[in-house]
């Protein structure tokens, strides 16, 4: 039972990291190495407003998502526009940029293990003689709703078909009319608020730390090719895939190969797989 | 004009350098101590306020006698990042040789704090006939016992911190059995980091604590750096109707482990053998008061504010006084003392030669801030024990109503073991 | 000419998805000979060649090669065998000069077994090789253009180099896609007479076309597709006259011009 | 309205002497022939001596490092630019390479010389065949999985605790000699400087290019684009492993910090820096890159900042590196032209 309620709120853990980098890829084809980044640089933002200026916890989140979504606009607008189409050095310079905020934040003091924001609702309660706690639980509650706005807001506000027209083909959305510079930088500022607000639920179970920046890039690039690079429904599935697979392995098989799961998937996916299992088949378009 | 105005400046350098050696007061040439921390960790910036405390100290006392000579003693840090996951070791090895090789240091103090980047330091500081004082970080038992083995090639390396197999046998072990008799408690789940020391502690302690008739719960349940959720070990020790959890990590993650185990009111006290999150005195107002009940050890006395010596409340006061913050990590106390214990094998080696230090060191006997410390001369690990007097003491403290207090070993306690509530 | 079939295509299908696109084909075609494939567009030509020379898995059906069986094996394995294609749209190698772009299907085994084109069994260095081919195509020896980049030749000379890749391999069958498509009249006039001296050098050539007239002029027989089937197969005048290939083309003008010309 | 102002514009031609002293081989005159060789005379005799003009041992530490990264920014640039690959796997070398040359010295006791030049060859093999099924992947993918390979082989030792587990493999033997060591690795990265230089322009050269050009016409020519580009990750891996395990014998150490993601990264940026496409280009770009990153080792954590920063600087800029803009500036001259 146990499996079931941590399974779901570790897959739900791991969609919510990992829907920024999808929406990204997604409409703009931009591996977007800077998530992992954008991810702790929020969570140190609402710190900083929370413990430094002392404004209430929820405005202190909407302002760190409001900046952390300008962040991602201004890279895209000012440095990533100038290497599109370039696979490799797309991945470089946000890889880049990502390694001079996280490094610049840790330069700046933010360093040791004492920076942690508040839980929103303390205490825990029992489901099934299983503890747990209410703020997991809001989590979940949120992810779902994210997932739902994600949905609505895709398939009937105009913004977003014009993004999923992008996302379908960037040259056909150019001739209908789409500004699509303006969409990719509309996309990245939502990808970038996304991680935000994936770092402000999960950072208060922890600390912040600039070394989770890593693993979350990680995570985050495991759980969008398993679903398939560009899909972000592809995505929240394979995050179901990933996040049971990693409780199961923690269970049956031993804790410590929990991050050989991630990886695995990855190399597996990739080698069976290219596009992943719900991505679009470009198989056709590669062969002839 | 080109000549001309290199004749100019030729002039004035020689002006520049003449005038230095004229200062008295400073005039001997510094010993310079080479210091290779990882600055952005607490372990790394916590030993560099240490030593550079002792040494401020020191200095102001008119430095070392060498034969005769009052010499000041230089610091000289440099950040090695090896506690940063992603970064080659071979990069604090760079940065050890630039010490020895570019800042000229005399000694090596600190070390680089990650045990692979400490034992691999060990054939480096062999090569460059430099003697190391490690005061923070490296806790595996193989660092002595390599000196032990091969004494000639790497005798230049001394361990002032405790060590896992003391910790182990000598403290963590009493200290279970003492809980467990006051509290009746026999039911061990242990919880270690996928690492080479704690995988090695975690198994001894299983090992020792089956035969001493506690019932073990299970295989050591191993995290991989970097994992982020414990519900399911936690669960299984609710499960198992575990009464004690041992904790030994050394990753920042461990403050989501405590938080969840405070959310889910597992009935089991955190026993934590290596529990970087709670050891600093921040971790209280980080957690709103979760950390509360979970013990934690500091390795060596005076890192927690206790009277093991008059040495120690003398420092904390110091350290609070210079860093306005209560010693942090379980490097401070070691790394503090470390510079004395090292003028002290000057002045009784008369040089700064490496083999007449070694020597010199090796008969080291002086009461320092976490008791008396002596230098097997076999491992050149400093003697532990349970009593100041004796050898270097530990300490194990609990959070208390947010205050750290030292609840072992017995001679230095200063509270007494509570229980968290929803345990009776 | 003799009758011996060289290629033989039985009952090949191949459905991308729902789309069927080709739907049991099969025919044959003899040693020596020059066969037309026409249709309209989408009518599964390319598709066709591209099930035959392995470069897209077929969905079933065989294809034997001088009798051997090599249906959906790797391409690089087909054109081994002697069995080589040419592109649709047109695949040379951009960043390489002319010459240079024969050094690749000379460094292939089957050149270095066979010799290349002229090499009789020996492959000289592969630079004169090279210009060799491409004079021989009609590429001017002496002058700079087979030095030029590929990138800077016309579509004429592009065409003769996706020819030259293949007599690189002394190719046994040659697969041709639309070879005369986007060239000028005066351009195809003077690649006519390079196909039938091909096929006096006894290449067997497989000549998909929507140039009937030049075509007809010489291909032996043709074989007419529409939608992804086989409509009829025969010889030049017998397409021209039949009902159901008017109606495949809806009658256009070209069928009588050409009847009236041949 | 502004006609009279005559347009000018700047015009590029190639110098005289480049174009008599190129491909004719010819060679009339001392000019020309010193033309062609001073560059890469230069280059040469400098490299060999730098090590004897350092200060002090340090430095002479930093310049072996500076050789490890040109290896495996030269395999970087070489797959990149000549095979259409992009590889994020510099990590995944030197730990395969580093790894092995470990065991064989630890455990059979192999001289270092010896447990170098086997350890390439093996590695490269390894890395190859690990590689075999991630080849027919393209672009972002091959990159994706290229830098997971690393990551993956740190976790796994971790997990299973092999290979000395997290503590890794101690007490190797370092090389005979502080001078061997020193000139042993800058011989390896100029000979594999020219070697690939040569590489490029051979036959098999051309075929790999080809397949990085066009691999479905590579294919019709009845060549197995899998077969040559695992010829090609073979070379480069080699390369890889030969600076891993160099490596492992300069600390004495292996262990799983080995597949740091410093070494994926730092040859791309020597790589972006120095002029991808020129070989020569990477190493310019270690040359500056690595003595930058030891002298502003005193700021700590700001010389990744400052390190990313030109990175980034580099790539947006598009700057085409160094070299290429040498070549340029060597071989071209501009002159304003009435249009």
């Amino acid at each position: 039972m146990e499996i079931l309620i941590y399974g779901l709120i570790n897959s739900v853990n791991l969609a919510l990291i990992a829907l920024g980098f999808a929406l990204v890829y997604g409409i703009s084809r931009l591996p977007n190495f800077a998530h992992g980044a954008l991810y702790v640089v929020s969570g140190f933002i609402t710190w900083t407003f929370l413990r430094r200026l002392e404004l209430n916890y929820l405005l202190s989140i909407v302002l760190a998502l409001v900046i952390v979504g300008i962040v991602g606009a201004l890279i895209y607008r000012f440095v990533l526009i100038r290497v599109r189409g370039m696979a490799i050095s797309e991945i470089i310079a946000s890889y880049a940029i990502g390694l001079a905020i996280l490094e610049g934040f840790r330069w700046c003091g933010f360093k040791g293990l004492t920076y942690t924001l508040p839980v929103f609702v303390p205490g825990s309660v029992l489901i099934f003689g299983i503890p747990v706690d209410y703020h997991r639980m809001l989590v979940v509650g949120i992810g779902a709703a994210i997932v739902a706005f994600l949905w609505f807001f895709t398939h009937y506000t105009r913004i977003g078909l014009a993004l999923r027209g992008m996302a379908q083909d960037e040259r056909a959305a150019l001739m209908l009319g789409i500004d699509s510079d303006l969409m990719a930088v509309v996309a990245m500022a939502f990808g970038s608020a996304l991680a935000g607000l994936a770092a402000v639920l999960l950072l208060p179970l922890g600390n912040i730390v600039v070394e989770a920046g890593y693993n979350i890039l990680v995570l985050a690039i495991s759980v969008c090719i398993v679903g398939g690079l560009g899909s972000w429904m592809g995505a929240v599935l394979a995050a179901f895939l990933i996040g049971f697979a990693q409780i199961l392995t923690v269970v049956y098989l031993g804790a410590h190969y929990q991050m050989v799961v991630a990886l695995l998937a990855i190399i597996l996916t990739l080698i069976v797989r290219p596009s992943g299992l719900f991505g679009r088949q470009k198989e056709l378009e590669e062969r002839v | 004009m080109k000549t001309r105005g290199m004749a100019v400046a030729v002039f004035l350098l020689s002006a520049i350098l003449c005038l230095l050696p004229g200062g008295k007061a400073l005039a001997e040439k510094p010993i310079v101590i080479g210091c290779p921390l990882s600055t952005a960790f607490v372990y790394g910036w916590d030993a560099e306020r240490g030593i550079r405390l002792a040494v401020e100290e020191i200095n102001a006392k008119g430095g070392v006698n060498v034969g005769g000579v009052q010499r000041p003693f230089k610091i000289a840090v440099i950040d090695t990042r090896d506690l940063e996951p992603g970064v080659p070791v071979s990069e604090a090895l760079l940065a050890v040789e630039k010490l020895i090789l570019e800042k000229k240091a005399d000694f090596i103090m600190g070390g680089p704090i990650r045990s692979e980047a400490g034992l691999a330091a060990m054939d480096l500081l062999s090569k460059y006939k430099k003697v190391s004082i490690l005061t923070t970080g490296v806790l595996t038992p193989k660092y002595h016992a390599r000196v032990a083995k091969a004494y000639d090639k790497y005798k230049y390396c001394f361990r002032i911190t405790g060590e896992a197999k003391w910790m182990v046998g000598g403290e963590i072990i009493p200290c279970l059995l003492e809980i467990g008799k006051k509290y009746n408690l026999n039911r061990l789940f242990i919880m270690i980091q996928d690492v080479a020391h704690a995988r090695a502690g975690g198994g001894i302690i299983a090992k020792v604590m089956k035969k001493k008739g506690w019932t073990v719960i299970g295989q050591p349940e191993i995290y991989p750096t970097g994992s982020t959720d414990f519900s399911m070990g936690l669960l299984k020790a609710r499960r198992e109707k575990a009464q004690i959890i041992l904790i030994w990590m050394d990753m920042p993650e461990t403050s989501i482990l405590l938080k969840q185990w405070y959310d889910m009111k597992i009935p089991a006290l955190p026993f934590g053998s290596i529990i970087s999150a709670a050891e600093q005195p921040g971790f209280w107002k980080a957690t709103k008061g979760k950390g509360e009940y979970c013990l934690a050890n500091v390795v060596n006395a005076g890192n927690a504010p206790s009277n093991a010596t008059p040495w120690t409340m003398k420092f904390v006061n110091a350290y609070k006084k210079r860093w306005k913050i209560e010693p942090e990590a379980y490097g401070s106390s070691t790394s503090y003392m470390a510079p004395y214990v090292l003028k002290d094998a000057i002045e009784r080696a008369g040089s700064l030669d490496s083999d007449a230090v070694v020597a010199a060191l090796e008969k080291t006997d002086m009461m320092g801030v976490y008791g008396r410390i002596r230098f097997d001369p076999k491992s050149h690990q400093v003697i532990p024990s349970l009593d100041p007097k004796e050898g270097a003491v530990g300490t194990i403290f609990q959070w208390q109503a947010g205050k750290r207090v030292v609840v072992f070993p017995k001679s230095i306690a200063v509270g007494e073991i509570k229980l968290p509530p929803w345990m009776k | 000419m003799s009758g011996t079939p060289i290629l033989q295509v039985k009952e090949v299908t191949k459905a991308f998805g729902g789309i069927v696109a080709l739907n049991r084909v099969s025919f044959e075609v003899n040693e020596g000979e020059i066969m037309g494939i026409i249709g309209p567009n989408g009518s599964g030509k390319t598709t066709l060649i591209n099930c035959i020379t392995g470069f897209i898995k077929m969905s079933s059906g065989k294809v034997l090669f001088k009798g051997r069986d090599i249906s959906n094996k790797p391409a690089h394995k087909i054109a081994d065998m002697g069995l080589t294609r040419t592109f649709q749209i047109m695949r040379p190698y951009y960043s390489l000069p002319a010459y240079k772009n024969l050094v690749i299907p000379l460094f292939s085994p089957r050149a270095r077994r066979t010799g290349g084109w002229r090499g009789g069994g020996k492959l000289g260095d592969r630079d004169t090789v090279g210009i060799d081919i491409l004079e021989e195509i009609g590429f001017e020896r002496d002058s700079f253009v087979p030095y030029k980049m590929a990138s800077s030749l016309p579509t004429g000379y592009l065409k003769r180099l996706e020819l030259a890749r293949c007599l690189a391999l002394k190719p046994e069958i040659i697969l041709c896609d639309e070879v005369f498509s986007g060239l000028s009249m005066s351009e195809i006039a003077s690649m006519v007479p390079l196909i039938e001296r091909l096929q006096m050098d006894g290449i067997t050539l497989v000549m998909v076309e929507h140039r009937l007239r030049e075509l007809f002029r010489v291909a032996n027989r043709v074989m007419v597709m529409n939608f992804g089937e086989k409509l009829m197969e025969g010889t030049a005048e017998e397409v021209m006259t039949s009902e159901k290939v008017k109606e495949a083309y809806f009658g256009s003008e070209e069928v009588e011009e050409v009847m009236t010309y041949a | 309205m502004g006609t009279e102002q005559e347009q000018r514009r700047k015009e590029r031609l190639d110098r005289g002497i480049k174009v008599r002293s190129d491909g004719l081989y010819a060679l009339m005159s001392w000019r020309e022939l010193s033309y062609l060789t001073v560059p890469r005379m230069v280059l040469i005799v400098g490299f060999l001596i730098l090590p004897l003009i350092m200060p002090s041992m340090y430095w002479e530490r930093v310049i072996s490092i500076v050789c490890i990264y040109a290896l495996l920014a030269i395999s970087f640039d070489f797959m990149a630019h000549f095979l259409g690959l992009v590889s994020l796997g510099g990590a995944f070398f030197i730990g395969v390479g580093g790894y092995i040359s470990a065991v064989l010295n630890h455990s059979l006791g192999l001289p270092p010389l010896v447990s170098i030049a086997v350890s390439t060859i093996v590695g490269a093999l390894i890395c190859t065949l690990v590689l075999l099924p991630c080849l027919p992947l393209r672009g972002v993918y091959f990159a994706i999985v290229t830098l997971m390979y690393p990551l993956f082989l740190a976790r796994l030792i971790e997990a299973l605790n092999i290979l000395g587990g997290t503590d890794g493999i101690m007490g190797l033997d370092s090389f005979p000699g502080r001078w061997i060591e020193q000139y042993f690795m800058i011989l390896m990265v100029l000979g594999f400087l020219f070697g690939m230089r040569r590489l490029v322009n051979t036959d098999l050269g051309l075929v790999l290019r080809a397949v990085k050009d066009n691999d479905q016409a590579v294919r019709a020519s009845g060549m197995s684009i899998t077969f040559y580009k695992a010829i090609a990750v073979f070379i480069a891996s080699a390369m890889g492993c030969l600076g891993g395990a160099c490596l492992v014998h300069i600390y004495m150490w292996a262990g799983i910090s080995l597949f740091a993601l410093d070494f994926s990264i730092l040859p791309i940026a020597a790589t972006v820096i120095g002029g991808s496409g020129t070989l020569v280009g990477p190493l310019l770009g270690c040359l500056i890159l690595v003595p930058i990153s030891e002298l502003l080792r005193a700021f700590g954590t700001l010389r990744i900042v400052f390190y990313s920063l030109i990175l980034v600087g580099f790539i947006v800029l598009r700057s085409e590196g160094l070299m290429v803009y040498g070549q340029r500036k060597y071989h071209q001259f501009e002159r304003w032209v009435r249009v």
